[in-house]
């Protein structure tokens, strides 16, 4: 039986139709879990899709991190269950302190979107095992509050714990500290990223097939566990 | 502070109360006729719903006379396609596979102006919302934008917020912005101009219908809370029936500006397309222009029905609002539904599922009348369509200005031209760093382009293409529309901005379809504008029925002006066209070295109105000669070479002229090109003049003979003039120059960021 | 006149006078960095204002409570919702209407 | 470990003392929608602060200025800068050091 990997709708998510679309396309089956929604549904790993939950008003993900689902979405994390959140997905995971640091207002004050080269840093993490350290891939980004930032201790302990995923390459697009572009939680099951993985993985539509790694990378670690 | 609301009684009791019509911009006759329709004086509240709905903006009266002949020259193509036409809030066009696409465009002009953000936010909003109306789901935006000169602190004022604003609103929606325009010239100074296009996607099984129909149904209006936004003049009304000594609160304070809120309407949006799944609405209509007073008398005029309506139950934002000003209000993220009783809990679940406040206020009766009650008091009581429909229409008079033999004369004929490599390099250059021309990825980089997953093309390709379902089906789209071809003739103009935007659509391999229009003109009042107008309509009209391609619908803004300065004649034009696998689109990318380089069309010593002539300030001459059988048959070997496999890119031939285009494709695959300009014509003629008409085609040596016998078979001449080559890094043009390809690019990329960062 | 399903019609409003404003200030840490601050400061030094060595730029929320307010609430609300104290600090003040 | 661009870590500030602090508050007219303020009350609603009758969101600016701070300047910032007087209002605070 394929892996049932499911994907939150918040009011106000964007991307998780295509999110949804990129796990189909990864060979697994999707399963779509409602905010207002506990259930988690006996899936295997959970996608939190970018968009602007409640507006984003306030702070990014401050809302959603709130949500009736994200209670069991942040106990299941912490037993090991694979969670991926892609830029307002990262800023939730932030929100609610299953990822260190906060995301702030880009320092290019604009929106920003284009295709974003990254570089892998480790794929020590549940969502990046398909990758090899140091690969470059290229994802579209877009946002306007993806500028990741926290405090030197936390940094340096980031860095220190191999807990950072990606990285920008060649020009850094938000002000983010130290040009990180994603992290994961000390148990390597949670990670967090700005750009976005599912709008790679159709060559009509995105830039590249690399986002396909993301799920793959976690679909396989089901498959071995 | 006790208010006093003006009822019907009171109307009968006291016809001779002064009224302010003349402050809500209506003429004396246009108010004596109000009276004739009401057989008394109206309230004041009936004043207020007939000024606004009898307004240029709501009414068209002085455009109606000119946009009658869309109705009348339809192509016979259009009942083939055409599901919903013109008079519905967007038209509807039938694109295979049981699926329908409705599209239009609507300006925001005066609200960006005052606000930037804020105007080009809820422009967006408002446009999406018709789309919605029709039952569709909003798939795509566009903004055709233009502003006066790049370098003037207005344009400094207002650009930054209004492309802010356009993706601050289109990207919170999840609605990818797959192209639009940004054009530069002094005469939009003190009025840009902010249009707005959205595409929707409907199965034919669910297409709605703004008509309130069978009594007994409920009339709900859901969504945000109704507060005094954009309520304008009608204020004066309500302070007439304020015992207003205090002078807090009240209509002073009543906003100029609307603010939007789109995550309000993108639940709206989510909820709206469960309300169509479940079939749970009999009509609906979106609340814009008008509000409340529009979309209930537009509703029952369209249902042929009564309606009655309790306004004291629309939820408010602000408590202080008098009657009149609700039924005004321009409250943004509302919508209006017909709803039978035995569906309304179904609905109102739908709402609260995603926390959209929804509340009855109304009903539909046979009364034939349109009756509002305010807390028990009647204070409407009228014919809706004497409201909605049947209102002023004028015949305004028009002329040719006596400015316009001398402006056709002034050919741009005395400036210098280059002639050298040096020179013809460097004019390729100038115009590649241009505002007009130069690359805008400052702008679009602030728009999401991904959202949705089905874009396949976006800018700054020739149209925009969306993947509308799983077999790949597809719609490409685009807007074109040169205000300086219109001022030198505006019948031409118009059919050039029909061309483009038509030939665009085809470059890309979909084939042409349908169409939508925007009309920016000065004020109607004007003799030389209305014919202007008049001129234009006449062009796009006569256009449409050659080219086969019907317009469905669009939007008339006049009173576009900077003191007595009209704007350009600005007509900005929609094409939507069809790709069956949008695998096949064309891209204007070439790839493979060795391929050919065609160009199809003529090539004519054509530069009024151009890019070249406007760099050197001048504006004269006549426009490009329109040829619409030619553009009808390269549009065709566009698309049947594309669905034969026969190119790796395309790319239409327009600003700039042919230069342009070569760099513009060099610039976006990265790979250089040899072009050896055809013997006999002059190389500055051959590179920049803007002939329509024309596009180049990229084309393996392989699929050759196939090409040419395609263009043969339709007399349409073709020349090899190129080839793909990446060895040269950059574009040489044989014999005269060669300009290396990040030369191009910094020149072209630099001009934003300079003036905008 | 027609049936009225009275669950659908909204209530008229009448707000009490409430019995309290709050508000609170919420500002990045000094440690950091803010564009929009930055980006202030910038244009202020442009324009010619060059005394002005520093702006930082945060949030401030006006909320109308109709009981008496909860300091321990309010810490909540500011530090769970309002603010997010791994970036920002937060300031409460309480005014009896 | 990987290498660090130090343009991205903020600067230790230094500042000489400065004169005075200038704070600026920024609020949206009240006939403004003002969506982040519902949507702050939409999410303490759902959390159960029945007991909140409004949240409005707005801007607040901290100034640091090492001259005698100019009223009329200051008015001139905030009113072109700092606020969008078509829709906000803004009060300015002066605390000498
Ligand atoms: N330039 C135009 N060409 C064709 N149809 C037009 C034009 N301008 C307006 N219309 C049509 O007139 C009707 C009313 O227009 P409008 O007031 O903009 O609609 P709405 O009330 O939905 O905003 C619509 O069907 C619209 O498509
Ligand atoms: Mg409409």
């Amino acid at each position: 039986m394929s892996a049932r990997i499911g994907v939150v709708t918040f009011p106000g998510s964007l991307d998780d139709q295509d999110a949804a679309r990129a796990v189909r396309i990864a060979g697994a089956q999707a399963v779509s879990l409602w905010h207002g929604d506990a259930d988690l549904k006996g899936v295997d790993a959970v996608v939190l899709p970018g968009g602007f939950s409640y507006g984003d008003y306030l702070r990014c993900g401050a809302i959603a991190r709130f949500a009736p689902v994200m209670q069991n979405v942040i106990d299941a994390a912490r037993g090991g269950l694979p969670v991926l959140g892609i830029c307002n997905g990262f800023q939730v995971l932030c929100e609610s302190h299953l990822l260190p640091g906060a995301l702030i207002r880009n320092d290019v004050r604009k929106f920003v979107c284009r295709d974003q080269l990254l570089r892998v840093e480790t794929a020590n993490t549940a969502w990046t095992s398909d990758f090899a350290d140091g690969q470059e891939i290229l994802i579209p980004l877009k946002n306007g509050e993806g500028g990741f930032v926290a405090d030197q201790r936390t940094l340096d302990q980031l860095e220190g714990e191999g807990r950072v995923v990606f990285r920008y390459l060649h020009d850094n697009p938000n002000g983010s500290y130290r040009d990180i572009a994603g992290i994961t939680n000390d148990r390597g099951n949670v990670v967090g990223l700005m750009p976005h993985p599912e709008h790679a993985v159709e060559t009509l539509t995105g830039p590249s097939l690399d986002g396909l790694g993301f799920f793959s990378s976690v679909i396989s670690q089901l498959v071995d566990a | 502070m006790t208010r006093h609301v003006d009822t019907v009684k009171d109307a009968e009791t006291t016809p001779e109360t002064d009224q302010p019509y003349a402050d809500l911009g209506l003429k004396s006759d246009e108010y004596q006729l109000i009276r004739e329709h009401l057989d008394r004086r109206p309230t004041s509240s009936e004043l207020a719903m007939y000024s606004v709905m009898w307004s240029e903006h709501c009414s068209y009266k002085s455009s109606k006379v000119h946009l009658r002949q869309f109705g009348e020259k339809v192509p016979a193509e259009a009942k083939d396609i055409l599901l919903v036409g013109m008079g519905e809030n967007a038209g509807v066009v039938d694109v295979g596979n049981d699926l329908a696409v409705t599209f239009k465009i609507e300006s925001h002009n005066h609200p960006s102006y005052v606000e930037p953000y804020q105007g080009a936010a809820t422009g967006i909003g408002g446009i999406v919302r018709d789309i919605l109306t029709m039952g569709a789901r909003p798939v795509a935006v566009m903004d055709p934008l233009r502003f006066g000169p790049a370098d003037a602190p207005e344009t400094h004022r207002v650009l930054p917020g209004i492309v802010a604003g356009i993706g601050g609103y289109g990207n919170c929606l999840g609605l990818p912005n797959i192209g639009g325009e940004v054009v530069f010239d002094p005469t939009y100074i003190g009025n840009p101009l902010v249009n707005a296009l959205c595409v929707g996607v409907v199965p034919h099984d669910r297409i709605q219908l703004s008509a309130a129909t069978g009594p007994g149904n409920h009339v709900v209006l859901f969504g945000a809370k109704t507060g005094g936004d954009g309520i304008g003049g009608v204020s004066v009304l309500a302070s007439e029936s304020f015992d207003d000594g205090d002078g807090s609160g009240g209509p002073n304070k009543r906003p100029s500006v609307q603010v939007g809120d789109p995550f309000a309407e993108k639940v709206l949006i989510e909820a709206c397309q469960e309300l169509f799944e479940q079939q749970l609405v009999v009509g609906i209509q979106d609340l814009g222009g008008a509000g409340i007073s529009c979309a209930t008398s537009e509703m029952a005029s369209n249902g042929d029905s009564g309606m009655h309506v309790w306004l004291d139950r629309v939820p408010l934002r602000d408590s202080t609002l008098a009657p009149e000003e609700i039924l005004m209000s321009e409250s943004q993220e509302r919508m209006c539904a017909v709803v039978a009783p035995a569906k309304l809990d179904a609905f109102m679940a739908v709402c609260r599922k995603w926390d959209v406040e929804a509340v009855v206020i109304g009903e539909v009766n046979d009364s034939g009348r349109l009756t509002i009650e305010w807390h028990g008091d009647q204070i409407v009581d009228v014919p809706p369509k004497t409201v909605a429909h049947d209102g002023p229409v004028y015949e305004r008079p028009y002329a040719r200005p006596i400015w316009q033999d001398a402006l056709q004369a002034d050919a741009p004929t005395k400036l210098s031209r280059p002639s050298s490599g040096d020179e013809l390099r460097e004019t390729l250059l100038s115009l590649l760093g241009s505002p007009n021309l130069a690359s805008k990825s400052w702008v679009t980089d602030q728009y999401d382009r991904y959202v949705l997953g089905n874009t396949v093309l976006a800018q700054p390709e020739d149209s925009g293409i969306v993947r509308i379902n799983e077999d790949g089906l597809g719609i490409a789209i685009s807007t074109d529309g040169n205000g300086r071809y219109g001022k030198l003739d505006p019948y031409a103009g118009a059919q050039l901005a029909l061309a483009e935007a038509y030939r665009n659509v085809a470059t890309t391999g979909a084939k042409p379809l349908a169409v939508t229009n925007c009309l920016n003109f000065g004020s109607p009042e004007d003799s030389d504008v209305m014919w202007q107008f008049a001129e234009t309509t006449r062009g796009l009209a006569d256009a449409c029925l050659q080219l086969g391609v019907p317009v469905t619908g669009g939007n008339v803004s006049f009173y576009n002006q900077t003191g007595e300065t009209a704007i350009l004649p600005t007509p900005v034009i929609g094409v939507l066209g069809v790709i069956d696998d949008v695998a096949r689109r064309t891209p204007m990318a070439w790839d493979a070295d060795g391929d050919s380089i065609w160009l199809l069309g003529e090539t004519a010593d054509e530069f009024g109105g151009s890019e070249w002539a406007h760099l050197r300030g001048h504006l004269g001459g006549l426009p490009p000669k329109v040829d619409l059988d030619r553009e009808r048959l390269i549009a065709e070997i566009a698309v049947a070479a594309s669905r034969d496999g026969l190119l790796t890119a395309a790319h239409d031939v327009s600003v700039g002229g042919l230069g342009v285009s070569l760099a513009e494709m060099a610039l976006r695959s990265g790979k250089g090109a040899r072009i050896f300009l055809p013997d006999g014509l002059d190389p500055f003629v051959a590179l920049f003049a803007e002939s329509a008409g024309r596009i180049v085609f990229v084309v393996p040596r392989s699929e050759e003979f196939r090409f040419t016998d395609m263009c043969t078979a339709r007399g349409v001449p073709a020349a090899r003039i190129g080839v793909v080559d990446s060895e040269l890094g950059g574009l040489e043009v044989q014999g005269h120059f060669i300009v290396p390809i990040d030369e191009m690019r910094t020149t072209s990329e630099a001009t934003f960021p300079a003036l905008f960062d | 006149m027609a049936p009225i399903d009275s669950s659908h019609i909204p209530p008229i409003e009448q707000p009490e006078k409430p019995v309290a404003r709050v508000v609170v200030d919420v500002m990045l840490k000094p440690e950091i960095l803010d564009p929009q601050g930055q980006a202030v400061l910038g244009a202020l030094t442009r324009l010619g204002h060059s005394d002005i060595v520093s702006v930082r730029q945060g949030k401030r929320f006006e909320i109308l409570v109709d009981a008496a307010p909860d300091a321990a609430a309010l810490d909540q609300i500011a530090s769970t919702l309002l603010a997010n104290t791994v970036i920002e600090d937060y300031t409460i003040h309480v005014e009896e209407q």
